[in-house]
């Protein structure tokens, strides 16, 4: 069973079904725990939000929170969207038309006398950053605003379980960040499972206290950011993460593999077996510029190559490094690649840290 | 101008149209979202009143509501006299004709509320009572308003049921269109007249106030973005 | 065959071949059956339309293709005549008579007399009494007047339903919607409706007589002509006395 | 049973969806995203042959049509012969009871058409008649369907009108609502029972076949996520 | 006038009006740009785009492309959508409902026959890679591939302007790195401008040539991402840009001010008299740690500190760093911060580039 550790898991999923939509999930999370769920477009995310939600019923499902059973197929029990109290944004917002923004958010407080209920639907709008337009329709409303109605109408139902997806997207960073710190508050004061389905995955790495990534319905990989960002268990999680230094190589014994034409030392092979091909990560942590020139050839791990592109995006320039065939990709500040004088077709020289070096099945 | 028969007129259609809208709204709505066996039987039956001939239906009912029959015999037998030749006869007779005309648009506007829009009153928390009147009656709206506007106007112009079972009693039965008939048979073309520019400047000017009403509360309802 | 006729090329020219008759309701049986027999006797056909008389004094009037009416009263074709649209001088061709009737479950006894209508008056027993319009029906305004001779329309009065036409007021009898009911003797007797109801003939000096016009429309051609003779001929008589109707001596 | 009665029927019913159903379809996207001025005033005429008693609307298209009156002599003047008493009268005189059985339901399945998907046609190049053809029928399609199953069954059954205008001539203008009530009047209940029943079964079998076709060709037009 | 260059201006835009979406912008772009416009939330970017497209009319305005005008209030020029020949990726999507995805795109192209439209458009669809999914209808795809369609369908009718509202917003990183390359090497083979709305920053920097900023209507700045990044006009910009350190300061001379307790250098104060409150924005690239201890007190522009605060993202971890009273941001990668033992309360001292320091008007 989940529940192992104190009996408060707060929220557990489990749907399997094979068609329409091939889902096989397992995912339960703490009480408090905010959950961020991302994976390719089309990989089933808001499905599971809207089983969660009692909108989308799997053949075969289990789903409680706090104990309490929403839906068990086995059992028949099937609660109602309303009896589930969750707190819905959908990716298409979902507004009420026909209401105003600040109706729209009381209308999710209806147990509530309409004195307060309009009132507290005016402090929500004016913490998702809404005031002066709580009077407009959703149609007259711009994408970003729209979005943020909808989350302060999820947050209105002082729910059990949030639910997010894709809460963000349609906001710009001055947005976004306030209505982040409101999430992470948010967070810290209400002791409930949040689940946040999001696309970027700086924001998941930044709000999340664990990650599920999701692919063809599938779970991936759940666990802590640095986990899947560090230790991912297949590429596609990797490349999910941000990660894009990965190589074909081959192992060679306990602490060494060989890739391209490098024999490099690993902190460990895991249960890959010598003579075994593997799929190598190189994480953006273990990559350090050394200095060219400098004659460590004989040290572990020391590569020399040259500086293929560089893309610049900001504060930050992406070296694309060629060593021997191993292409490897690395983000630096743009202040270390002025000091440096990293130019494209510059000769550089990495060395790679054996214990971050990680290992995965190969593609 | 017989005043009568135009304030009896009125009556009809005004509690036709208060009895049977809020009927025909749970009858769209369970046709439109309602897991009904046997749907589309029961929408060709629906849509039947507005296949038979009226004086068909008419005699049907004459047979049906005379007292020597099964079920004007029980309504006698409860309420002390049967439904023919009486205001709850023709009353009864106007909803059963005007059944269709009223679910049909209301069914068409329910089927065109956005399934999402729907979920999300449901995990805001609103019963499916509450959903129907806060989301979807007021989304449903123009639908509404059709059905209102073609069961009043259908009533205030009904004909052919009425003149077989109502029997023509002044304050009673005798309803405009039943009126102006009469005075055509006449030969008072006059009179016929006069009567049809009333009910037409009625009628007109009700059917323009509802579909006024239907652009006020509808506004934003098309808004879907 | 006759549909075949109607939807063929020629349909045109067999419509002026079999000419159209128009005639009141009250009028149906008598008619059908003189139509079988001038079949019978001529080998020619006519098609009968059958309607309340003022709605097909109307749609003479606009043109409609009836060639001969046969009417439920005298004062429509007179009508029909001053708007000049006759060949020559109405008719009165038959008178009709009125009966009481009910169906056979009311509770009304039948009688010439109206002596078990006065008792269930008084004993309350009578909802509805049923009759023709009668501003536009002969039937109608006869009723109406052997009931004000028998001095029972005060307490009648509130009761009265009224149908379109008589055929329409038979139907409200005959299907028990109405507890009584004034009708033409023609439908009373009939076969169709006489197995259903109780009648008897109301004292005719209760009311004026009831005289049925007839005339040919304008433009009638021979055959339509024919025809009306034919009803008038000692055929048609015959067929219309045995319908209830009595015949003016011409 | 009276074939003859029962085909001319079935072609005046077919004739009229067949005329009416594309004039309401533009009609009624005219009223829903046009710029019309004095739009309530032309719904409310629309609606009008609804409200008149079908026996005053029959009445006054008699006078308008017969060979005397202007219209009608016009008309005659043309074709060679007035339209009353013909087929050609009572198929006008169904075009326009049937009007507002045609125009509101199209009319309400245009406005329920959101904005952006019109306007993403219009992006995507599709000239107004193409998108009319492409996106906006598709997708009113349910609001079509519902007209044409009103029509056709309104026609089926039509009978005050066709009663004055008509004169019940035998494989010209009896239709089978006629020739069900003459059964009627002639206490021949068998044989109007049979001709209902004839009637009544294959409207039901035409509204479930229309309505059949709604479900399939509307399908994901209520999908608007 | 605005096409001074060489009479290339491919696409002008000037609206004005007050009410009820308050706009004042004048945007000209060069065939073959990519500009991107970013704004808060509710700024009329949609607006903008919708002008464009001939969806909105804007009370005074004047458009045109490529020396056609496509409106022109003051000569009553307004072509319709249909004559404008745009691609535009609606924020909502707005799919046609009713049709599977290749025929939503393949409607895009009526012009041509129908066999060649029908390849066209699945090649298309395979373009936005969603090959495989071409027969469904939009309510049976998830908000990424709706959106994918979406793409595909505005790229189908060989448009002579691009507009795209957030086409990226709901599809997830994996996803969205080939959407971009194929943007940008359309951005490449296509001579046409294209108007990129988006809301990440990092995006708008890597892709496009100049970012317009808009607020409440206005074009606040337009220019080079760099030229943004580094010398945002306001505060407004500068944030919006990523960047947090900012800091009130006075001028004091030609080459100095005071902010905090410091007296720093700066390259220029620009126009900004001695004496003028200033708001002073410290980019990251002219941030740069140094070692604690070492004694550069003396050194111009050397401040210590303490680090208040690290978040970790991912690679990164971003410094908050107090230097009596002046806050500074800082991102690094989380290498450096491991190399340097950066942790929460320990001191740390940086040099700031004088030439990098940018003054802009006080708030
Ligand atoms: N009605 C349906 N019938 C069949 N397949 C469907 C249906 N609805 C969705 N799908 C498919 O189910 C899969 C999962 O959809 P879902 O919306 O859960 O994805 P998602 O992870 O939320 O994607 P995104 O990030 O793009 O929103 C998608 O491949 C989609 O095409
Ligand atoms: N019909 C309307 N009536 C009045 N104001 C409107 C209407 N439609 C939009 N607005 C307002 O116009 C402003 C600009 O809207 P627009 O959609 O262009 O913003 P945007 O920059 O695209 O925002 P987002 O990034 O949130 O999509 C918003 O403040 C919005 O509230
Ligand atoms: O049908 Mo009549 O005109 O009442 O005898
Ligand atoms: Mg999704
Ligand atoms: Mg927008």
């Amino acid at each position: 069973m989940v529940s192992s550790d104190d009996g408060c898991t707060a929220l557990s999923i489990e749907c399997r079904q094979h068609a329409p939509i091939p889902l096989d999930v397992s995912i339960s999370t703490r009480a408090g725990e905010l959950l961020a769920l991302i994976g390719p477009s089309g990989s089933g995310k808001t499905t599971v939000l809207r089983s969660v939600a009692g909108l989308y019923k799997p053949r075969h499902g289990r789903i409680s929170v706090g104990g309490e059973s929403w839906l068990d197929t086995d059992k028949n029990i099937d609660m109602s969207p309303q009896q589930r109290r969750v707190g819905l944004v959908f990716q298409d917002y979902a507004l009420f038309p026909h209401l105003s923004a600040v109706d729209n958010v009381a209308l999710a407080m209806l147990d509530v006398d309409s004195v307060t209920r309009q009132r507290r639907a005016e402090e929500l709008l004016a913490r998702v950053h809404l005031n002066g337009l709580s009077h407009r329709r959703p149609s007259q409303l711009s994408g970003g605003e729209r979005q943020r109605v909808a989350l302060a109408r999820a947050l209105a139902r002082d729910p059990k379980v949030l639910l997010l997806d894709e809460p963000f997207s349609a906001v710009d960073r001055m947005t976004r960040e306030p209505l982040k710190q409101e999430l992470a508050s948010l967070h810290r004061a209400l002791d409930i499972p949040i689940v946040l389905v999001t696309h970027d995955i700086e924001e998941a790495q930044a709000l999340a206290d664990r990650i599920c990534v999701l692919n063809k319905g599938n779970v991936m990989q759940i666990g802590a950011p640095d986990d899947l960002r560090l230790r991912p268990r297949t590429v596609g999680v990797a490349r999910l993460m941000g990660q894009d230094s990965i190589a074909a190589a081959e192992v060679l014994g306990a602490t060494h593999i060989r890739c391209g034409s490098y024999i490099l030392e690993v902190g460990s092979v895991g249960d890959h077996e010598a003579g075994a091909k593997v799929t190598v990560l190189f994480p953006a942590d273990c990559i350090s510029i050394s200095d060219v020139g400098a004659e460590h050839t004989a040290l572990a791990n020391y590569l020399h190559g040259r500086i293929v592109e560089i893309v610049a995006t900001g504060d930050f320039k992406t070296l694309l490094m060629d060593f021997d065939g191993l292409v490897l990709r690395l983000k630096v500040t743009a202040r270390e690649a002025a000091q440096r004088n990293l130019a494209v077709d510059a000769k550089i020289a990495v060395a790679l840290d054996p214990e971050g070096v990680h290992l995965m099945r190969a593609e | 101008m017989d005043w009568q028969a135009f304030s009896l007129t009125l009556q009809l259609a005004a509690w036709t149209v208060l009895l049977l809208v809020p009927c025909a709204m749970l009858i769209a709505r369970a046709l439109a979202w309602g897991r009904v066996p046997m749907k589309s039987g029961i929408e060709a039956l629906i849509m039947l009143p507005l296949v038979l001939p009226p004086t068909v239906l008419g005699f049907y009912l004459l047979v049906a509501f005379s007292p020597q029959s099964a079920i004007g015999g029980t309504i006698k037998s409860i309420f002390g006299s049967a439904p023919v030749f009486s205001f709850t006869g023709i009353l009864i007779a106007s909803l059963i004709v005007n059944l269709p005309f009223a679910v049909q648009p209301i069914q068409r506007a329910f089927e065109g509320i956005p399934r999402n829009v729907r979920e999300a009153a449901f995990v805001s928390g609103l019963s499916p009572w509450q959903t129907m009147r806060r989301i979807e009656l007021p989304l449903a709206w123009p639908g509404i308003v059709s059905a209102i506007a073609l069961t009043f106007a259908h009533t205030l112009g009904e004909f052919g049921v009425i003149l077989l079972i109502g029997g023509s009693i002044p304050g009673e039965t005798r309803v405009l269109s039943i009126a102006i008939y009469d005075r055509v048979q006449a030969f008072d073309i006059a009179g016929a007249g006069v009567m049809s520019a009333a009910l037409l400047g009625f009628s007109l000017l009700s059917i323009a106030i509802v579909h006024t009403l239907a652009r006020r509360r509808g506004t934003g309802a098309h808004g879907f973005q | 065959r006759d549909d075949k006729a109607a939807t063929s090329p020629s349909a045109e020219t067999q419509q002026q071949v079999v000419p159209t008759v128009a005639a009141a309701a009250s009028l149906r049986y008598a008619l059908e059956e003189i139509a079988a027999r001038y079949t019978k006797a001529t080998g020619k056909h006519v098609k009968l339309t059958f309607g309340a008389t003022g709605n097909l004094v109307h749609q003479i009037e606009a043109g409609a293709p009836f060639q001969v009416l046969f009417a439920a009263d005298d004062k429509s074709v007179k009508k029909l005549a001053a708007g000049g649209n006759t060949d020559g001088e109405p008719v009165v061709f038959a008178q009709g008579e009125l009966s009481v009737a009910a169906a056979k479950a009311s509770p009304v006894a039948i009688d010439s007399e109206l002596k078990g209508l006065r008792e269930a008056l008084a004993a309350g027993k009578v909802k509805s009494i049923a009759i023709a319009n009668p501003e536009t029906a002969p039937y109608g305004r006869a009723g109406r007047e052997a009931l004000e001779a028998s001095g029972l329309l005060k307490e009648a009065d509130p009761l009265i339903v009224t149908g379109e036409n008589i055929g329409q007021t038979a139907t409200f009898v005959s299907t028990g919607a109405a507890d009584v009911g004034f009708i033409a003797r023609s439908l009373a007797v009939s076969k169709e409706l006489e197995p259903l109801i109780n009648s008897a003939s109301v004292n005719p000096e209760w009311y004026k007589p009831i005289n049925h016009g007839m005339a040919v429309v304008k433009g009638a051609s021979p055959d339509a002509k024919a025809f009306a003779d034919f009803v008038r001929g000692p055929e048609g008589r015959g067929v219309l006395e045995a319908n209830g109707f009595s015949v003016p001596k011409s």
